[in-house]
């Protein structure tokens, strides 16, 4: 095991500061397309920083729970993206844990945001996390089932593992199981970033909002740990989605050229994908709570069919 | 001793035998109370004339004294009691039977056509008079029928008797001597005591029920 | 002269308390009576096995005891004992509440020794006609200890059980003398043959099949119906529920078995003579559907009494059956398993008579629940009980059941354990779910019941049984074990 | 050893009846003392590594010549030992206190005498060597689980709920006496020692009978769904610390018989025995999963999870038998390895969530969820107790479960290249549905404890409640920090199975299992796969700084005050407005409307119009789809039958006569 101490600590700042950009990009990027100037992408920084110095209020129902949650859905999206080549092949602590210990630290970050939301003792923070529980019930299995299609044409869970092997000849781009796999990926991804067919970020209208409803209560440092921890996520999914789908240049050998090279192609590959979400969140409209199930279970099928194809056509 | 002594014997048997079967299909169709126990009665009667037959043609000493006992206990003392009791509870009529007369035939016949079925078969045991056996089978079979072909209780004793009738025969007319000495009096002794049982129950019932009709007994069920 | 003074004891305690005139003396006469009579019960048992396999003979061959017979012997023996400890307190209530008159009290005591010593002289009687009278003897002691009480239901009952009875034995002597005939057809006509059942034995094979084919039949009809198989055992449930428990006790625990004696009596001849494929088969087939009748009468059954002769119902059928399928595993399971339930079952109707007194009714909607608040003791060991019958461990029917069951798979029985199997579930589930519905429940759900009032006797009586059998069960020692497998051998005629 | 403990305790318990204080103290010591020593016994074997049986030896003097009591020690049961005995003890702990609730209303002594002879008979299955001696024990827990079950039978849905478990227990025995029959068959022996690897003697025919036979047999005890009723009726009435022992203990004895006989005696398996075990584990587990989200009664909900964790345990055993099938010996060893180590974790966090459920309702004596919340500044300990248990069933990383779950889909993905059959296909399926699992388990524990521990109280009782006794709270503290050890420490763990899976399989893959001197778990290959839970966790506290560094810098002036919580311009919120347990799982309930079929009735009192009504009732009710169509039917028509039947006895004595009369011609003419 190598555990080259730069390498993590590059990937950690990366994983902070790119979220904090990424999140800017699109919300930039809609207001262009919805014919407004918008914000700088620069904006979410200037948040975070105004929520940091703000003062709290917690509500007085609210137990030991609820300052756990923030800390704990921070870490666990920033250490998800440690398990995340994103520049280099070798992600850092790829060892440690594969696809499904993202997977979990995801959901486990979740878990306990739900328990924020529940905790204060208002109806929207239930019926948030109640919405949130649910949905990502439907999108985890997805999500999970889209990524051991590649785990087993690379016969490892390991997402390092998946990308080397995706390096090596004989490795087909995008057949048909894969193929599958994206779409459900990417149905997946607007569901946990709460993005339009499925969620509002925009909006805190109260009926229509899931992940918004649990932050309610949340105020100061607390919420600007859970909005960081919140495009984190989006950014790990994002790199995910880019990585093992499209696994092009990635450093494979530690050289400061390839780093750069993988740092250009990580760049570009994310704004295409920004771009795709943009252009999906102005296309569709907010679908009816009860229709996003729907959608979700089409994901889940999409990605059972790619993992029973890859399996029955090999 | 002489066989053609033998011979008339068994035929005189077999005479009285039949006998005791037409007595007992009369049994099976009268309805009068105090007939039948006499009916009963004469049957009993041609039991132990059988018993004397065969106990004085094989000069079998024993099974005269069993045709005596069957005259004591079952042609006197038996019908003696049957009828007092009767005449304590004063009822003369037999309550209407599940079946009729003509189907009641009807079946007593088919029994003893079974009967005959049964018994054919046998060898070697009609030293005594041709089917007895089968008429021994039938009476117990008739009987039996009669049991249940009965609503009041004194007819069932009756039947019950009647069927032991069926047996002696069978005991006498198949084992050539009779059964040895001690059982048959064992089982004299028995019925005696099982129809004073009998009786007494049925006075406890005429008292308690105020009805001699067992079809009314029915309050214990599943 | 052990047989003998076996057999005279209970007729002299009987006799005596025809004469004895103060109540006390009654029960003592009757307790020291079976209490010695066990005592010779055991003495014989040794005995038995001391001679080893060999029958033991007196007066002239007129008392035979083998195996067998010494195993019955020790059942009934310890279940009367128990009965006439049992008896003591509940007559003695029974009298203080009127419910029986002192001449009713005085005819218990007198007929339960007559009881006893009928069946005694049943497994002791060498001849076959012997064996019938007293079987009918015991039948006529019993029908006026089931109609004690003298209500109507009583008499109803004793009447079914008299006629039902009669019908029956009227049969078995059928049956009885065409065994006989059959002994002469051989044997020549002109010398008297013996009655007896050694000498018939001794002769098998050149007994007439065809007689000897009726006279099973017959047989089995006839003392079917006094042990109570399917479909003859309707005068069971009645019987049962209606005499005295302590007579209950008796009737279930030993009397059925009795029958099932003689009955097997008539089966090992038949067996040697015809070889045993037609009489097996029948026993088979008749204690099957004894099992299989019993369970849907148990599973929506009112009243304790009748459920537990149903279940009497249902261990008959498997002990029929046991022997029926004639394997090593299977008739040693059947011996354990009468002992078993000799020792269980009177446990029950103890339980139950203790209480219809303190109840009056022994109807289960009538009594609701929660008696393990309102009677505790009682309760406690009904449940026991309950355990022991449906076959439960540690209680030995367990043991005895699989046995059997495991006996039929090794003798290519499979279909047999299966249906078996499938009865005993079937009557568990009645007995569970009617015995926990008495027992569990919040006590004063029934208009606040006294507590009982329980005497040292009764408890003595309930407890000392299930002791013995939880003792059996966990070991067993090698004399009993002996005597039972010589038994099974008598009965698979290979002594 | 601990047998002597259990039976000490047991008469204790019996002995001090009537001094409840003694009894409580002296019989629930000494289960929690043999409880130590079980654990350390089985600890010592499967350290030692040895593969072959240690201690044989006879129990009691044996009574008939061929019923043995003999006992023996093996790889497989010291493993399940190991089970019991943890939660046995940590139970025995919690009890202490746990028992003193029952002063004054119940007999204590009673309590733990049937406790002790719980644990007792469940170790005795353990460690049984002959069928005799098994199926006795495996009979004594029925009865012994009844009375506990049973133990506050005072309320008619206790009774019913003991009177189900018992018969359907009664059942399960039947099919394993005649399956343990099937064995004895062919060999003629009643000893285990005879029976292994038995099934090379049996024709086909009969070994699948008496696979198909203990699959229903130990189904029905391990709860696999549909034989499950009795599990969620059973579950919720017994006293918690009893439902902790049988949700933990007792239905593992079906796992470990169903090992047992498939594994050792039934020899090679065919392919549709791992086939149907591994369907039927998926079942279960989606079913139990999905009925347990409907539930707001907290004990059935965690009954209901039960269900769905045999099921996963039972994905693992499944595809090990495929495995051994297809001649992958390691393979097998893994997904063995799986089911193993999820039924330990089960055990150790289903436990705990008992106890804690049990300190809930002791403290707000309802176990209606909706009646609670709020417990979490009330009862802190027990909340964080819970919590801890439930991220480890939800299978959350770090936590023990999250490690099994990561060792069953290893297996499962591991598998998709093994076979060519087109049965192949259960294991993705299987691992898509453990995935749906993982993820709704996760809701449905944000569920419990949210409802349960978080917000305002809902009720006066859940307002007035106070933290659970001391001892209560150790029993769940050993239980917390099992789960935290077997979660962290997986590598170690594993090497205690090699003796379980060398008897079974014939391999010892723990070396396999541990990469980077035990740190990290990897699944077979380096490449195949590897997780740390470990450094997952230091990787977490090493990230911790970095909000600190930032609140220091920026924030190190706010001040933080306690507010209101938003109540949209309202005069403050209350209870009433809270998020329910039946909302929360609303959503759930619509998407799979079509397997709930929820009966709903709601009438409303209106004055002039239905719009403005004045008074609204709502009701929705959902019955278990197995209840409605199977089992009430059968119960139905059986009832119907013997009605039927009983007709033949109706008391009139020429009937009676008739029956007689008609049998005796019936023979005459057919046996002559």
């Amino acid at each position: 095991m190598s555990l080259d101490l730069p390498l993590i600590l590059a990937q950690t700042a990366l994983l902070l500061l790119l979220a904090l950009l990424l999140s800017g990009l699109i919300r930039k990027w809609k207001a262009l397309l919805q014919n407004r100037r918008g914000p700088p992408v620069w904006q979410p920084f200037l948040d975070l920083h105004k929520f940091f110095r703000k003062d709290m209020v917690i509500s007085e129902h609210a137990s030991w729970v609820f300052p756990l949650a923030p800390y704990l859905v921070f870490l666990t999206s920033l250490s998800a993206g440690l398990l995340v080549p994103m520049v280099a092949a070798q992600a850092p602590l790829g060892l440690f844990g594969g696809a499904l210990a993202l997977v979990g630290l995801l959901a486990l970050g979740r878990f306990f945001l739900a328990l924020g939301g529940l905790d204060p003792a208002s109806a929207f923070g239930g019926m948030g996390s109640s919405r949130e529980m649910t949905l990502s019930a439907i999108a985890e299995p997805a999500m999970m089932l889209a990524i051991f299609t590649l785990a087993i044409s690379a016969g490892s869970t390991n997402l390092s593992q998946i990308v080397l092997a995706s390096q090596e000849p004989g490795w087909k781009f995008l057949d048909p199981s894969h193929a599958l796999a994206f779409i459900a990926m990417f149905i997946v991804l607007l569901a946990e970033t709460g993005r339009i067919p499925v969620d509002n970020p925009a909006t805190h209208l109260e009926l229509t909002m899931i992940h918004e409803a649990m932050l309610l209560e949340y105020s100061g440092r607390y919420l600007a740990l859970i909005e960081w921890g919140a495009s984190i996520k989006q950014l790990v999914l994002m790199t995910l989605l880019a990585n093992i789908f499209f696994p092009v240049g990635l450093a494979v050998k530690t050289t400061t050229a390839t780093f750069g090279l993988g740092l250009l192609y990580l760049a570009g590959k994310l704004i295409v994908l920004a771009g795709i979400v943009v252009v999906v969140e102005m296309t569709n409209a907010k679908l009816r709570l009860f229709r996003v199930p729907d959608l979700l279970s089409v994901a889940f099928m999409l990605a059972m069919l790619a993992l029973v194809s890859t399996f029955l056509f090999r | 001793m002489n066989p053609d002594a033998i011979q008339s014997a068994s035929n005189l048997i077999t005479l009285l035998a039949s006998v005791m079967l037409v007595l007992q299909l009369l049994l099976a169709v009268q309805s009068m109370l105090i007939t039948n126990i006499r009916l009963f009665a004469l049957q009993s009667f041609l039991l132990a004339a059988i018993a004397g037959v065969v106990g004085y043609a094989y000069s079998a000493w024993h099974v005269l004294v069993v045709a005596a006992l069957t005259v004591i206990a079952k042609v006197i003392f038996l019908p003696w009691l049957l009828e007092r009791q009767v005449r304590q509870i004063k009822i003369e009529q037999e309550i209407r039977p599940f079946l009729n007369m003509p189907a009641s035939m009807l079946i007593c016949g088919a029994l003893t056509v079974l009967a005959y079925v049964v018994a054919r078969p046998i060898p070697s045991l009609e030293r005594l008079g041709s089917n007895t056996l089968a008429v021994a089978i039938a009476l117990v079979l008739t009987g039996c029928f009669l049991m249940i072909n009965r609503r009041t209780a004194l007819t069932q004793v009756l039947a019950l008797l009647t069927m032991e009738n069926g047996v002696m025969l069978a005991a006498i007319a198949l084992t050539t001597y009779g059964m040895p000495l001690l059982v048959e009096i064992g089982i004299f002794f028995d019925v005696v005591v099982a129809v004073m049982v009998l009786g007494i129950l049925v006075f406890r019932i005429r008292k308690t029920f105020a009805s001699m009709d067992v079809s009314k007994l029915n309050e214990l069920k599943w | 002269m052990l047989l003998t003074s076996i057999l005279c004891l209970p007729l002299a305690v009987g006799l005596a308390c025809l004469f004895a005139r103060p109540r006390k003396v009654l029960e003592f006469l009757n307790l020291l009576g079976f209490a010695v009579g066990l005592g010779l019960a055991v003495k014989l048992f040794k005995t038995v096995l001391a001679n080893n396999g060999a029958a033991l003979t007196e007066c002239g061959e007129f008392l035979r005891a083998d195996a067998l017979s010494a195993w019955m012997t020790l059942l009934i023996a310890v279940v009367s004992l128990a009965a006439s400890i049992y008896a003591v307190p509940y007559l003695r209530r029974d009298l203080a509440e009127g419910v029986v008159s002192g001449r009713r009290f005085r005819e218990y005591y007198v007929l339960t020794p007559f009881f006893a010593a009928g069946m005694l002289l049943v497994v002791l009687a060498n001849s076959l006609g012997v064996m019938w009278i007293a079987v009918e003897a015991v039948a006529l002691c019993s029908v006026l200890l089931v109609a004690l009480y003298n209500k109507r239901t009583s008499l109803e009952a004793a009447w079914k059980y008299v006629i039902l009875g009669g019908l029956g034995l009227v049969l078995a002597l059928f049956g009885t003398i065409f065994t006989y005939a059959a002994a002469i057809g051989k044997t020549g006509a002109e010398t008297m043959p013996s009655f007896n059942w050694s000498h018939l034995l001794a002769q098998a094979p050149q007994l007439d099949h065809h007689l000897m084919t009726l006279a099973f039949i017959l047989v089995l009809v006839g003392y079917g119906t006094k042990a109570g198989l399917a479909p003859m055992h309707t005068w069971l449930p009645d019987a049962h529920s209606e005499a005295p428990s302590p007579t209950s006790a008796m009737l279930s625990g030993v009397s059925l078995k009795i029958a099932i004696y003689a009955l097997l009596r008539f089966y090992i001849l038949a067996a040697a003579c015809l070889g045993s494929g037609l009489s097996r088969h029948l026993l088979l087939g008749f204690g099957l559907f004894s099992m299989l009748l019993a369970g849907p009468f148990i599973l929506v059954q009112k009243n304790l009494k009748r459920m537990l002769a149903y279940s009497s119902l249902e261990h008959v059928g498997l002990i029929c059956a046991a022997i029926g399928m004639n394997a090593p595993l299977t008739v040693f399971g059947a011996m354990l398993h009468m002992g078993y339930h000799a020792l269980a079952k009177p446990v029950l109707f103890f339980a139950a008579g203790n209480i219809h007194q303190q109840r009056h009714t022994l109807d289960f909607r009538r009594l609701g629940g929660g008696l393990g608040k309102t009677m505790p003791v009682t309760a406690l060991l009904l449940g026991l009980g309950a355990v022991a019958v449906s076959g439960l461990p540690p209680f030995g029917l367990f043991v005895s059941e699989l046995t059997v069951i495991a006996g039929g798979f090794i003798s290519h029985y499979v279909w047999v354990g299966i249906v078996m199997l499938a009865a005993l579930i079937i009557v568990f589930c009645g007995l569970l779910n009617k015995i926990a519905g008495l027992l569990l429940g919040p006590g004063d759900g029934n208009g606040g019941h006294a507590r009982e009032t329980i005497s040292a006797w009764s408890v003595v009586a309930m407890s000392l049984p299930l002791a013995m059998l939880l003792l059996f069960t966990f070991w067993l020692p090698d004399s009993l074990r002996l005597l039972m497998e010589q038994a099974a051998a008598i009965i698979r005629g290979s002594p | 050893m601990s047998l002597c403990g259990y039976a000490a305790g047991a008469a204790g318990g019996l002995l001090f009846m009537r001094r409840e204080k003694w009894a409580a103290a002296f019989s629930f010591g000494a289960a929690a003392l043999s409880g130590l020593s079980g654990l350390l016994a089985a600890l010592l074997f499967l350290g030692s590594g040895a593969a072959a049986p240690s201690w044989q030896g006879e129990l009691l003097p044996t009574l008939i010549p061929y019923i043995k009591f003999s006992v023996r020690l093996d790889g497989l049961g010291a493993f399940f030992l190991m089970v019991a005995s943890l939660l046995g003890c940590a139970v025995s702990i919690y009890s202490l206190d746990y028992a003193k609730g029952f002063f004054g209303r119940k007999n204590v002594g009673v309590f733990g005498a049937f406790f002790n002879a719980l644990l007792l008979v469940t170790t005795l299955t353990f460690v049984a060597n002959t069928i005799w001696l098994f199926l006795i024990a495996w009979e004594l827990m029925a009865l012994t689980g009844y009375c506990l079950i049973s133990f506050e039978h005072e309320q008619p849905e206790t009774r019913q709920a003991g009177v189900l478990f018992f018969i359907m227990s009664h059942i399960d025995t039947g099919f394993i006496i005649l399956g343990f029959l099937l064995l004895f068959q062919v060999s003629g022996d009643f000893s285990f020692d005879s029976l292994h690897g038995l099934g090379a003697k049996m024709s086909a025919g009969k070994r699948d009978a008496a696979f198909a036979l203990f699959l229903l047999g130990f189904g029905i005890k391990a709860g696999i769904v549909p034989l499950h009723i009795w599990l969620p009726a059973a579950h919720p009435v017994a006293p918690s610390n009893v439902s902790a022992l049988m949700s933990g203990v007792l239905i593992k004895t079906g796992i470990y018989g169903l090992t047992l006989v498939c594994f050792e005696f039934l020899g090679p398996p065919p392919l549709w025995w791992g086939v149907t075990v591994l369907v039927a584990g998926t079942v279960s587990a989606v079913l139990g999963v999905l009925y347990a989200l409907m539930e707001h009664d907290l004990k059935r909900l965690l009954a209901y999870h039960s269900i769905e964790n045999i099921g996963i345990i039972l994905m693992g055993l499944g595809a090990s038998l495929v495995f051994l099938h297809e001649g992958h010996p390691v393979l097998a060893a893994l997904s063995l390895i799986a089911g193993m180590y999820h039924t330990i974790n089960h055990a150790a966090f289903k436990g705990l969530l008992f106890l804690g459920a049990g300190a809930v309702v002791r403290s707000t004596h309802t176990r209606n969820m909706e009646e609670m919340g709020g417990l979490a500044k009330r009862m802190p300990d027990t909340a964080f107790y819970f919590l801890i248990g439930a991220v480890a069933i939800s299978a959350l990383p770090p936590l023990n479960g999250f490690v099994s779950e990561w060792i069953t889909y290893q297996a499962l993905l591991q598998g998709f290249g093994t076979s060519e059959s087109l049965w192949r296909l259960v294991f993705p399926l299987g691992g898509a549905m453990l995935a749906l699992t993982g993820a709704l388990a996760a809701v449905c524990f944000v569920k419990a404890f949210g409802i349960t521990f978080l917000a305002q109280p809902r009720s006066e009782a859940a307002r007035n409640a106070g933290e659970a006794a001391p001892s209560m709270r150790i029993g769940m503290a050993v239980l917390t920090a099992a789960c935290l050890l077997l979660g962290f420490f997986p590598t170690a763990f594993v090497r205690l199975l090699d003796p379980l899976t060398q008897q079974l399989t014939g391999r010892q893959i723990s070396g396999q299992l541990s990469v980077a001197n035990g740190l990290v778990l990897a699944s077979l290959t380096e490449k195949a796969g590897t997780v740390s839970t470990p450094v997952l966790v230091l990787m977490g506290l090493c990230l911790l700084p970095i909000p600190f560094v930032l609140w220091l810098a920026l924030a190190r002036k706010t001040k933080t005050r306690r507010g209101p919580t938003w109540d949209c311009g309202q005069r403050g919120l209350t209870p009433q407005m809270e998020y329910t347990a039946t909302g929360f799982s609303k959503p759930v309930r619509m998407i799979f409307k079509a397997l709930f079929r929820p009966r709903r009735d709601t009438q409303r009192d209106y004055d002039f119009s239905p719009y403005f009504a004045t008074n609204v009732r709502f009701e929705s009710h959902i019955e278990e789809v197995f209840v409605q169509r199977l089992y009430r039917p059968l119960r139905i028509l059986i009832v119907r039958v013997s009605r039927r039947i009983r007709a033949l006895q109706a008391g009139s004595i020429h009937a009676y006569l008739l029956y007689i009369f008609i049998t005796l011609l019936l023979l005459l003419i057919f046996a002559l």
